[in-house]
Formats: structure tokens, sequence, C-alpha cells
């Protein structure tokens, strides 16, 4: 079968990566950065299937790795959604660029 | 330990080691029980290493003599497996000789110090500092290697600088010591480097292997890269500057007259018997190497001939009594040591001579300290134009110190003239004439400069009647060794003193024992040497017996010359000018602003520049975590784009441009210094 | 439990000991940091006397091999992976250094028995400070090594910064920020050493036989001799010194100039042993720097008129001499610079202990504001003097047998160039005289000054002890040098093996 | 060649999803635009034979994660970012050149190695191979991070009842820092 190789995958992978990064520098509502960071995750979880995929067939570790990811994805967005409704409730607004306790 | 079946000889190594329990002792433990126990201790501690060595020089010149014996001989400091530095104890005619002198009037002086330093505050100080000076200059004595000879330099230096700064809250004696300490020092860096040079090219330190023909043969054959110079007058050279700074020859003379500064009995021990004479030993002992070398026995020689000369002029002029008797001292140092420098391995007669004339001049200067000392604690002052008509209350000493004088005059038939003679004839024998004149000059102008210190002292008239009054005789401890000094000063010219005394090691040279014995008294050069002694004491009778205004005349018909003399030809200032103002104010200071300002300005402005930097860079420290991300990824970048650039060469690359940036910033804060733009970091406020 | 890990680990029992001691027993925290000191100084004998016992007294010929000779080798595989082991192991000159920081240490919590400002903290940090310098000179694995180094570095800014007296938080950022520059550099060099010898160990041993390539000695020796020459005080990465020691309180200048200093020299003969060709192409180079620093140390000391500051810069004239020592490549130096170590350590410890001991009763450090302070505290002054005496190089104290040894050793090298560095720094024993006795004879001779100082008291019992000990080492060492020799002699074998 | 043509199809919709989750100023939208990010990954797990994965992926992230994210987006914000600002041009225009050069290198980076195959013929891993590697004690197990995550999962969600629950923000206290 001649079917996508994994430079291609890891290519793609990486572009996704950006597009996370990217959201994560240029959004500036916390909300938004929280979903750039599952972009960000979604990218390094496709890193390990295709590696598992490709060259690790037999050894199983490449495919439990996501599943992990995935619940500690869980938990980070359960933490980071509970701070923003704090910040929330405390400022009334989301905007990163006011928060800045942690100027100078 | 080798044993050479003489109990004495085998036990010379306590010698030194009880002087030294001595001082540990008294300086330890005996410091606040009062005077009696210390001088007790000190003086129980010197007694009996001078029985000690007496009896091993009973047992060397009678059944030795002329042989050279290693009681004692263990590995000190081992440098290389092929170069150790040994201890250890070297028994030959001189090194038995001089600690004979050296424990006899060191014993004398410790009686003597005993009514001297009554009643000072720092009386056990005094004797335990005696003690570590006699346990030094015991061990430089029986020194084994030209190391072990290097350490008790330095002891001997430093004991030295503790007495002659013992009244420690007079700032002339401050100065005095630190002087001494340091002028000497200097001389010794001389020395050391000799030292390298001999340990280097002669590949060991001890003196029997140095002074030995092979070695010094090798010595001779080896040049030096730079110049083609051969090793051994350079080594010779070298190792005679600590000589001539321990001994005060010129141009390292100032410090001696300075030295007076301490105790009077310090001055007789240390500044006239004892430690001035180990320059004189040190290059009698590497004798041989001096005679192999033309240039190394010049030095000797005209330096000895031209500072004897130099401060026997000195003298004459002054009125401190201990610094005419210190001018005297160099004086006859030269004269040791250009006798030295006229003798040669095939004619020897030089060498004994200046031992005979260092053991004379031991007891006779010994003799006029202690004299000078006892009119000094009588009169309370040091100045000759306070005195005057001594002679009455002060009999003992007068008497005393009137052998002194005609001794080192070179009166017939005292031990003076015998010495004095043997050194004329070995100048002359060695067809030196011109030394030889020089040496007869100084003969006439030392017997008028002695005199006229006695007769400025005990006749003319007293000058300052309350002084004159509460003059009186010392106690029994201090005329005691006067009386026992005036003994040798008078006899021990009637020893035959060549039958002794003479070059060590002779069988290595070819030379029997009994060539050298013969030395009767050549009166063509004593008659006349005695003549000049007899002028000199003749002109110093008309002018200062009685008190009258021809010294001033002539002083002032002289004008700048006598100034000149006066004040010792300006050499001390010339000194201080060269240290205060060349060394510190043009050296050490520009250092010190380069330390403060460019070296440490550029550690300050790297940091400074940090801090600036940060400044600069906090307004973009915005305390957004998009911020910290986008420069944290840049970081990132910036470094994979490194990784993907460069290859293998990156460390030539930091390491030089670390460098250059180093050069860059000395230069840059050198700019800012100069511009006065440069803040030091301490100026930026904190927060 | 070995015996290296016992010592090491005293001084860090101690400090859990201490930290678990209330705040207010400050005598029972004082005690237990002299207890702790006092084993180790026990133990620190002990070893030094058993690995003399070891390697036997005679012998011209030592070991000659290329591996060090190790006693008391503990061996465990700590990060595996990595090829990172806890290895500790001694060799003579180890057995020296470990010697000296127990009788630094030692005499340093005598010195500060009068410390009365957040006691607890102080001790606590202070043995902290010890177990790493013990770390350091028993470790054998060059990640271990510079593990313990940073342990030691690192108590040094807080115990400046809250315990020091002057501009105390710029001094002590000085020197750390300095210190952790040389630090970098050296961690830089580890790794590069580890990856270039390719044999997946930081085994010093192990890495010095894996011959490093000449390309990589050539430049990576120079940057590892910065990175430890700034802790040993290398022109012109010397100038965190005067104000750190100015500003630390007297037990931290005397650990830190006495022991930490040694820390530069001892690495810098790994180094050597390490790339010995890469010394050998920049021996002459840093044998000039280190000229510099003896030369220039001396004459900015007879400058200066505080007493910190003095004894400060001829620290960097003698720990200058330890470096020349080691830049000249010669057995003979080599034995010098290692001596100079022990003998400079003892002596710098004895000064600031002094100082620290003299300004708690002048408050002043200047030397103008002083005079005839011998007659007050006569047992200081004669302290202080014989301190000074061993600082000049006076025979028969530990100070001579080093000087000496390092010019014959340099005087060895066989060339113009050479020959005027090594008269250069024989210069020294002058210039040292002058700025020693310009100290001694202001502060102690003369008149005194001020009348403040006519009722001072000299040093009561807690105060001699140390001065005592330090006294005693030195003259000790002076007089019988012969088993400090031995075991250098019998630990540069592989050194100067390695060099041939 | 079909799974190529799927695979450029599904990398297509990713990339167009992502640029939504980015840059839509309604936070309602990014959501959506996150799900359809999450459906084509699972989709990409499907081509590289993971169907556990691309189930999980499905029913965890998108059935659980993205609903909460949408539950507080309708919660705490006004939808359509009206309040916001626009991020100013300089920042978005640094950040993409920042990232072209990072992409860049690490295309580079892949392009410049050279990826071997360990095992050509081996079985995909089936739901079976997952549950053991996950409760497998032995060396190749990972029961510890098992384990681990489940902690972390209690210890988060106690946390964010915690932090949500609090009636006083904590943030009051430290906002000056020295």
């Amino acid at each position: 079968m001649i079917g996508p190789t994994l430079s291609q995958y890891l290519v793609f992978s990486a572009l996704l990566f950006c597009f996370g990064l990217y959201g994560m520098l240029t959004r500036r509502n916390l909300i938004a950065m929280l979903m750039s960071v599952e972009l960000i995750l979604n990218a390094a979880a496709l890193n390990f299937v295709a590696f598992h995929h490709f060259l690790y067939e037999g050894d199983v570790g490449g495919a439990v790795f996501p599943v992990f990811i995935i619940a500690v994805a869980a938990a980070e967005s359960a933490i980071a959604l509970a701070i923003i409704i704090a910040l929330f409730r405390h400022k009334n607004q989301l905007d990163v660029q006011d928060a800045d306790s942690l100027k100078n | 330990m080798t044993s050479t079946g003489f109990w004495f000889i085998d036990h010379l190594w306590l010698v030194p080691l009880l002087p030294f329990l001595g001082f540990l002792v008294v300086g330890l433990f005996v410091q606040k029980s009062g005077e009696r126990p210390a001088s007790s201790l000190a003086i129980l501690a010197i007694g009996a290493s001078m029985v000690l060595s007496w009896g091993a020089g009973w047992e060397y010149f009678t059944a030795n003599l002329g042989r050279t014996l290693v009681p004692l001989k263990f590995e000190w400091l081992r440098f290389s497996p092929t170069l150790i530095g040994n201890m250890g104890v070297l028994v030959d005619n001189i090194s038995v000789l001089l600690i004979l002198v050296v424990t006899t009037i060191s014993f004398l002086i410790h009686v003597y110090s005993q009514g001297y330093m009554h009643g000072d505050p720092g009386y056990p100080r005094f004797f335990a500092c005696l003690n570590l000076f006699t346990f030094s200059m015991l061990g430089l004595v029986l020194s084994f290697s030209i190391l072990q000879i290097f350490i008790f330099w330095e002891l001997v230096g430093v004991s030295s600088f503790l007495l002659i700064g013992f009244y420690w809250n007079k700032p002339s004696a401050v100065a005095a010591c630190k002087k001494a300490f340091i002028v000497t020092r200097f001389a010794d860096l001389g020395f050391l480097l000799g030292l390298l040079v001999i340990g280097y090219y002669g590949k060991g330190f001890d003196f029997i292997y140095l002074t030995s023909p092979e070695t010094i043969k090798n010595l001779e054959q080896t040049r030096l890269p730079l110049l083609g110079v051969s090793v051994l007058p350079l080594s010779a050279i070298l190792v005679y500057a600590g000589a001539a700074g321990k001994s005060a020859m010129f141009p390292l003379h100032i410090w001696l007259p300075d030295a007076m500064e301490g105790p009077t009995p310090v001055s007789a021990l240390i500044h006239a018997a004892t430690m001035v004479v180990a320059g004189v030993y040190l290059v009698a002992r590497l004798f041989p190497l001096y005679a192999a070398t033309e240039a190394g026995l010049m030095t000797v020689m005209v330096i000895g001939a031209f500072t004897s000369l130099f401060a026997a002029v000195i003298a004459t002029t002054q009125f401190d009594i201990k610094r005419v008797l210190a001018f005297s001292t160099l004086s006859q140092l030269g004269y040791m040591m250009l006798s030295l420098g006229v003798a040669t391995m095939d004619n020897p007669l030089g060498f004994t001579a200046s031992m005979f004339h260092l053991t004379t001049h031991a007891c006779f200067k010994a003799l006029l300290f202690l004299g000078a000392g006892s009119v000094i604690h009588a009169v309370h002052s040091n100045d000759m134009r306070d005195m005057g008509g001594l002679r009455r209350p002060l009999p003992i000493t007068h008497a005393t110190f009137l052998i002194a004088c005609l001794a080192i005059a070179g009166v017939p038939p005292l031990s003076g003239f015998f010495s004095k003679d043997e050194i004329l004839a070995a100048a002359w024998n060695g067809e030196h004439y011109v030394v030889f004149a020089v040496a007869m000059l100084v003969a006439g102008l030392t017997a008028f400069y002695m005199f006229r210190l006695y007769f400025m002292t005990f006749w003319s008239y007293p000058k300052d009647m309350h002084r004159f009054e509460h003059a009186h005789e010392s106690p029994l401890s201090m005329t005691f060794p006067l009386m026992v000094l005036a003994v040798p000063s008078v006899f021990l010219g009637l020893v035959p003193f060549s039958h002794y005394v003479s070059i060590g090691q002779l069988e290595h040279h070819g030379v029997s024992i009994g060539h050298l014995e013969h030395h009767g008294i050549n009166w063509w050069i004593a008659g006349p040497a005695s003549a000049m002694g007899l002028a000199g004491i003749a002109l110093a009778f008309l002018l200062y017996f009685h008190p009258n205004g021809v010294p001033g005349k002539i002083a002032f018909a002289f004008g700048p010359l006598h100034k000149l003399v006066y004040n010792k030809f300006y050499v001390d200032e010339l000194y201080l000018f060269f240290t205060k103002s060349v060394i510190f104010r043009f050296i050490s200071a520009p250092f010190a602003w380069f330390d403060r300002h460019l070296v440490d300005g550029s550690m300050d402005w790297i940091a400074q520049t940090t801090l600036l930097a940060g400044n600069k860079v906090r307004s973009s420290v915005t305390g957004r975590l998009q911020t910290y991300l986008f420069w944290s990824i840049s970081g990132a970048v910036i470094l994979g784009a490194i990784v993907w650039q460069i290859g293998g060469t990156v460390g030539w690359t930091l390491a030089f441009t670390g460098l250059g940036l180093v050069a860059m910033m000395f230069i840059w804060q050198f700019v800012l210094q100069l511009l006065n733009r440069s803040e030091p970091l301490k100026r930026i406020k904190q927060d | 439990m070995g015996l290296l890990t016992t010592i090491i680990l005293i001084p860090f029992l101690a400090v859990i000991v201490i930290g678990l001691l209330p705040e207010k027993q400050t005598a029972w925290i004082k005690r237990t940091a002299l207890l702790a000191t006092a084993i180790n100084l026990g133990l620190s004998i002990y070893l030094c006397l058993d690995y003399l016992g070891k390697i036997g007294w005679s012998g011209a010929n030592p070991n000659t091999g290329a591996g060090l000779s190790l006693s008391y080798e503990e061996r465990f595989t700590w990060l595996g992976k990595l090829g990172i082991q806890y290895y500790l192991g001694v060799d003579g000159i180890s057995v020296l250094m470990i010697l000296l920081t127990s009788i630094v240490i030692f005499c340093g919590v005598f010195a500060s028995w009068q410390h009365e400002h957040r006691v607890k903290e102080f001790f606590c940090f202070l043995l902290l400070l010890v177990t790493g310098v013990y770390g350091v000179f028993a470790a054998h694995d060059f990640f271990l090594f510079f593990l313990f180094y940073e342990v030691a570095v690192l108590p040094m800014y807080v115990l400046i910064g809250l315990w020091g007296t002057g501009p105390k938080e710029y001094s002590a950022m000085k020197l750390t920020l300095m210190l952790m520059g040389g630090s970098a550099l050296i961690v830089v060099g580890i790794l590069v050493l580890y990856f270039q010898a390719g044999k997946h160990s930081f085994d010093f041993s192990v890495i010095a036989q894996a011959k490093i390539p000449v390309s990589t000695q050539m430049w990576l020796f120079p940057v590892m001799f910065f990175g430890f020459g700034t802790l040993g005080g290398l022109w012109p990465f010397h100038t965190w010194s005067p104000d750190g020691h100015a500003s630390a309180p007297t037990a931290v200048s005397m650990l830190h100039a006495g022991v930490l200093m040694k820390l530069g020299g001892y690495g810098c003969l790994k180094m050597i042993y390490v790339m010995p060709e890469g010394a050998k192409m920049w021996g002459t180079f840093f044998m000039i720097l280190t000229t510099v620093n003896i030369f220039y140390g001396a004459l900015v000391a007879i400058q200066k008129t505080d007493l910190k500051y003095i004894t400060a810069y001829s620290s960097v004239s003698h720990c200058g001499l330890v470096l020349f020592g080691l830049a000249t490549l010669n057995q003979t130096a080599f034995q010098g610079a290692v001596v100079q170590m022990f003998a400079h350590g003892l002596m710098t410890a004895l000064f600031f202990a002094l100082i620290g001991m003299i300004y708690g009763r002048t408050h002043t450090r200047y030397i103008t504001q002083m005079g005839g302070l011998l007659k007050v505290m006569p047992y200081l002054g004669v302290s202080y003097m014989i301190g000074g005496m061993a600082g000049l190089g006076l025979p028969g104290l530990a100070g001579f047998i080093a000087e000496i040894q390092v010019f014959v050793g340099s005087f060895a090298l066989n060339s113009v160039f050479h020959r005027i560095l090594t008269i250069l720094v024989a210069t020294s024993v002058v210039t040292t005289a002058v700025y020693m006795l310009r100290a001694l004879t202001r502060m102690l001779y003369g008149p005194i000054q001020d009348e403040h100082h006519e009722h001072l008291t000299d040093a009561n019992f807690m105060e001699r002890v140390p001065l005592a000990i330090l006294i005693f080492m030195l003259a000790f060492a002076g007089i019988f040098p012969g088993w400090m020799i031995r075991l250098i002699e019998y630990s540069l074998a592989p050194v100067m093996a390695n060099l041939q | 060649m079909m799974a190529n043509v799927f695979f450029y199809i599904l990398a297509a919709f990713i990339l167009y999803s992502a640029l939504f989750v980015v840059s839509a100023h309604n936070l309602f939208r990014s959501a959506i635009g996150l799900i359809a990010v999450l459906l084509g990954v699972a989709g990409m797990y499907l081509l590289m034979d993971a169907q556990f994965l691309s189930a999980v992926q499905i029913m965890v992230y998108v059935g659980g994660i993205v609903v909460l994210i949408v539950f507080v987006v309708l919660l705490v914000a006004d939808v359509t970012e009206k309040t916001f600002q626009k991020a100013d041009r300089w920042r978005k225009l640094s950040a993409g050149f920042v990232l072209a050069v990072f992409f860049g290198i690490t295309v580079w980076a892949l392009d410049s190695h050279s990826f071997t195959s360990a095992s050509q013929n081996a079985q995909a891993a089936s739901v079976k191979d997952y549950g053991r590697a996950l409760l497998s004690t032995e060396k190749e197990g990972f029961i510890l991070p098992f384990e681990v995550i489940s902690l972390v999962l209690v210890a988060a969600l106690i946390g964010a009842i915690t932090i949500a629950g609090q009636t006083q923000a904590p943030v009051n206290g430290q906002k000056e820092l020295p």
C-alpha cells in the first residue's frame, strides 16, 4: 500500500504544533489559549502514533502514550478552567494582557 | 648519623638546640614570672651550649685538626629524587672557630644584659629573642648545606629584626628594624637566586659536594644559554649579594647604622660580633668556589676595600657613639672581605687572616660596644658631645675600653695588631698594591676615629655636668663581661692562628697543612701599619684630648665635603627617594589604580552593562505569559539555528571570542576612565 | 560506610542536628558544630597517618603508573545510564587538602564562637559549605566533583550576604557571579570531556587515560584553567576576592581564603592530569598570567591600608604562586604548589581569624588608625607577627617550603624567558616582605594611636585555641616537611607520567 | 494512493479548523473548530490503524474536554469576544516569523535524519494489547504511570473544585510583588 509516509505525518504534526503555538502567542483570551494548548497536545500525540505506526509497531509504548496525553489534557483543562472561572469572578474578564502580576 | 667517636663533636647538634629550647621555654612560659627566671634560664641554655662547644673545640683542635667531620646528616626536603636538601652538622676548622666565638660572646652578652636590661618591661622577651638569635646563628655556623645556611640566614635576619625593634614604641626603632629586614631581604633575593643557580646546575646543596673540585669544574664549564656566561662566577656573585647584605657591604650597608636603635647588647652581639660576620663566613665557607673564579674574588675584594674606606671616612665625622662604632664595624667587615678577596687557593693567607681578624674583631668590638653600653647606661645619652671626662666615674669601663681601642687601632702587641698585619701582608703578597694602600689608609683612619671617640668620651671635660654627676660605674654583671673580653682582646693575637685555621678540605686541593704554617711578622709591613695607627692616635690626641676649636675649623674649612661625609654621602636619602617616590608612587600606586579601575572596573562594567541591559529588557518583561513564551521560543529557535549552522569549531570560536571580549573590555574601561565616565557598580542604587 | 563518606556526612549530619535544635539554644548549636568538626579533625589526622603508613616513608620511585593511586575507594553506580558514579577515593594530595579543611573549619568554629546573630542558620550554612568542600576533595567522579563544588560555592552567597559587613550584598553578588561564571566554564568543560573521552564515564582516571584529542585539549584546557583559576584567584579574575573577603564574616573568610580558593588549584592540577597536551601548550601563557598575579598582588597590597584588603591581595599573590607552580608543569614546582595550598590555607585562616578578633576589639580595620597594639594584646600581636613571617616565607614556617620548591622547580625550565619569569616571581619575596612588615609595624609597633585602644583586652581562651593550632601546624609543616612531600610526591607520579 | 488522498484531505481539514481555532473572534466558533480538529486527528489515527486511540480521542476529547470548554465559554464569557481588542499586528507578525523559522528548522532536522524501521510486519496493537500494556507490572508495563495519572486526575478534580468553589479569589492578596 502506498500510503502517506512517516515524514508526511511528522511535517503535518509540526505544522499543527506551530498553529497551536501561534494561538498561544496571539490569542488574548485565556480560554482560547487553552484551546491552542489542545492543538499542541494533539500534535504531540500524533507524533507518538506516527512513530509507533511506522517504526515500532510491535512495541505498544508509542500507542499507549496518547492515552496518557489525553488523560493529562483532561486534568489540565479541568484545572485551567477552574482557574479561569476564579479569575473571571475576580476580574470579570479574561484578557491575558491584564493578567500581569508577574510583571518586572 | 655517622659517629666520629668524639663525644662532644657527636653531640654538637645540641649546641644550637639548647638555645632554641631556651627560647621556647622563656618565650612561652616565663613571660609573666619576672626577671630572674627568664634570664637564668636563658643564661643556663647558652652556658650549656658554650661548654659543649668548648668541649668540641678542644676535641677538634687537638685531635682532628684539618679534618672535615659530619656527625649528623639527614634528608630534610626532597625537591626531586635527584635533588635533595640535606641538613646536618658540618664540623671543620672555621665552623668550630665560629661556634666558639658565638657561644662565648653570646654568653658574656647574656650576662651583661642581665644588668643592662634590668627594669625593662620587655625583659623576658629580650632574653627569649637573644636565645632565638643565638640558636639561629649557631645553626647557620654549623650548616651542612647551602640550603640550611639560607634557612638559618633568614632566621638570623628575623631575630635581628625583633631585637632592633625591641623598643617597639619608638618610631625610629620601628623604622630601623623594618629597614634592616627589608634591605637584608633584598640581598637575600640574590642569595636565593644564587641558590637556585647552584641547585639547578650543581645538582646539590651540600657544602662538601659543592666545594669539591669536580663540582667546581662542572659549574665552570656549564654556560648559561643567555650571553654564554659561565655559571660559576654568576652563582658566586649572586651568593655574594646575600653575604654583602648581611655583612652590610656597600651599597647594602644602610641598615647597619640604623640598627643601633636596638639595645646596646644587641648591637654588640648581633651587629658587631656575630651576625654581621655571617656574610664573611659564607664567603669563607664557599671559598673554593670563589677562588676558582676571578670575577667572584675581584667583586669580594673591591667591594670590601671600598666599604672599609667609605665607612672609615664617615666614622670620623659622627657624634653618636654607637654610630661611630657601627661605621667602624662596617669598615672592619670590609677589611675581612678584602682579605678574603686577596686570598687564592695557592696562597690562602688572606683566608686565614680574615678568619683571624673576624675572631679578634668579635672580641674587641663586642668589648667596645659593651663599654659604650656601659657609658650610655651611665649618662643616658648616645651623643659624644654630652660626654667627656668619664674616666673617673667609670674606671673599669675606661680601662677595658682603652684596651679595645688600642686593639682595634692595631697597636702592638694587642690582638688587632696581629690580625690586621696579616691582612696587610696578604694584600701585599697577593700583589694587590692599591688594596694594600687602601687598607693602610684605613688602618690610620681607624686609629683616628677610635681615639677621637675615646678622648671625647673619657677625657676632655664634662660638657653636661648634670649627666656627669649622675654617672656611676655599672654593676658587676656588666663589668664582668668587659673584663673577660679584655683578656682575649689583648692576648688573642699570640695564638698561632694559621696553625689552626685555614681553608677546609685541603686534601682535595693537594695542599698540605704544614705548608701553610709559617707566617711570622713581616716588619716591613707591620712597622708602617703600626706607625699609621700611632699617627692616627696622635692626631686624635691633638684634636680631641683637650677641647678646642680646631675640629670645628677643619670641618668648616672642608664645608660641603664635611657635610657630605657627615650625612653619610646621602646614600640613605637616595634609597628613600627610590623607595618612597619611585616604587611607592610610580610603580605600586599605578598598579593599585589599575587593579581598582581597570581590572575590577571591567568586572563591574560587565555587571553594570548587564544591569542596564536588564533595565532595558525589563520593559519587555511584561509579566504576561505570552511574552515569556515568545522569548523562550525565540531562544530555542536561535539555539537550533546555531546548531544547524555551525559545525565542530564552536569551541575555538567561543574561546577566542572570549579572549577578544576580555581585551576589548579592558580597552573600553580604560577609555571610560580617561573620559571619567566610568561608574563603579557600588554607586548604582540597589533595588 | 567508608571513611570518606563518614567525613563528608558528619558535617551534613551536624547541619541536620542543628536544624532540629531550637533557635535559642545557641550554646548547644555551637557545641554541635564544634563536636562535628572535632570528630572530622580526628578522622582527617587518622586518614593522613594511615595513608602515610600505607604508602610507606621510603622508596625513591613510588608508583609510576598512569592511574592515580587511590585509597579508601567507595564506588556505587548512581545514574548508571549516564555513567555517573558515587565514586570517592583519595590520593596524597586530597588527603592533605582534607586535613587542611578539617583544621581550618575546626579553627573557624572556634573563631565564630562569639557569633550571636542568627547563629543557627550561620552554622548550618557554614557546615553545609564544608560538606561540599570535603566532597570535592574526596570525589573521583567528575560529576560528583562538580556537584560538591557547587554545594561548596553557593552557601557563600548567603553567608556573605547575610552576615557580612560593609557593602556585603555587592560583594556577595560579585563573588557569586564571578564564581558562577567560572563554574559555567567548568561544567561545559566537563561535558566536553565526557563526550570526547567517549568512555561513558565521568571517572577521572578513565577520562585521563582516554587520551582526549589534542585539538580538543588545545581549547578546552585554557577554558577549564580559567574556570578553576577564577576560584583560585587567577588574574584578571581575582577581583571578587578582595571585596568578598573584606565583607565576609571571620569564619567565612577563613574558610573561603583558606580552603575554597584551594579548590581552584586542586581543580587545575586535575585538569593538567586529564589534559597534559593542552597543559604543555598553554603552560607558558598561564605562567605569564600568574607572574602578573604574584607580582601585582604584592604591589597592590603595598598600597592598601585596610587589613582585610592587604590580606586579600596577599592571597592573590600567594595563590598566584600556587597556579604558577602548576603552570610550570614540573614535579618540584608541583610539590611546591601543593605545599603552598596547604601553607597558604593555614596562613590566611590565621590572618582572617586574627583580623576578625582585632576588628572586634578596635572596631577599625585600617592600619593607619592602629598602632602599638602589641602592648595591649601581645598574644594576638605575636600571632599576627608569626602569620606575617609565614607570609613572607620565613624558613621554619610552611610558606618557605612551598616557595623554595616552586622556585627550584620553575628554575629548571631552561629558557631565558622562563628564567626571567622565575626571577620576577622570586622578587616577590622582597615585595611581600615590604607589605607584610608595613602592616605589622604600623599595627603592632609604635605608640598607641587611639586612647580607646589602651584598655583593650588580649585574646581569651576560645580565641587562643584556634590561633595556637594554626601556628603549630604552620611551624610543624615548616620544620618537618618530609611527610607532606612524601604524600604529594607519591600522588604526583601519575600526573608526571601523563605529562611525559 | 487512496490513503494518501485521505491524508491530504484530512490534513487540510485539520489545518483549516486549527486556523479557525486560533483566529476566530467568536469563542464559540473556536470551540467548534477545536472539535473539528480533534475529529480530524481521530481520523488520522484511523489512517494509522489506531482504532482504539481514535475512539478514545472522540469519546474523551470531543465528548469530555471540549464539552467542558464549551460549558465554561458559555458560563463566563461574552462569546462574541467583542470586549477584547485585537492583538496588535506586531505581535502576530513576529510570532508568525519566529514560528516560520521554527518550522523550517524542524523540517530541516526531519530531513537530515533518516528513520529506520525496527519491525516491518508486526501486528497493529489491539485493545487487548493496550489493556495488557497499561496494567502489566512487567518491565514493559505502564502500571506505574497509569496509577500516577489516576492520582493526577483525582488531584486535578479536587483542585478544580477548590479553586472554582472559592468565593474569594486568593489572587487579591498577592497582587503586587516587590
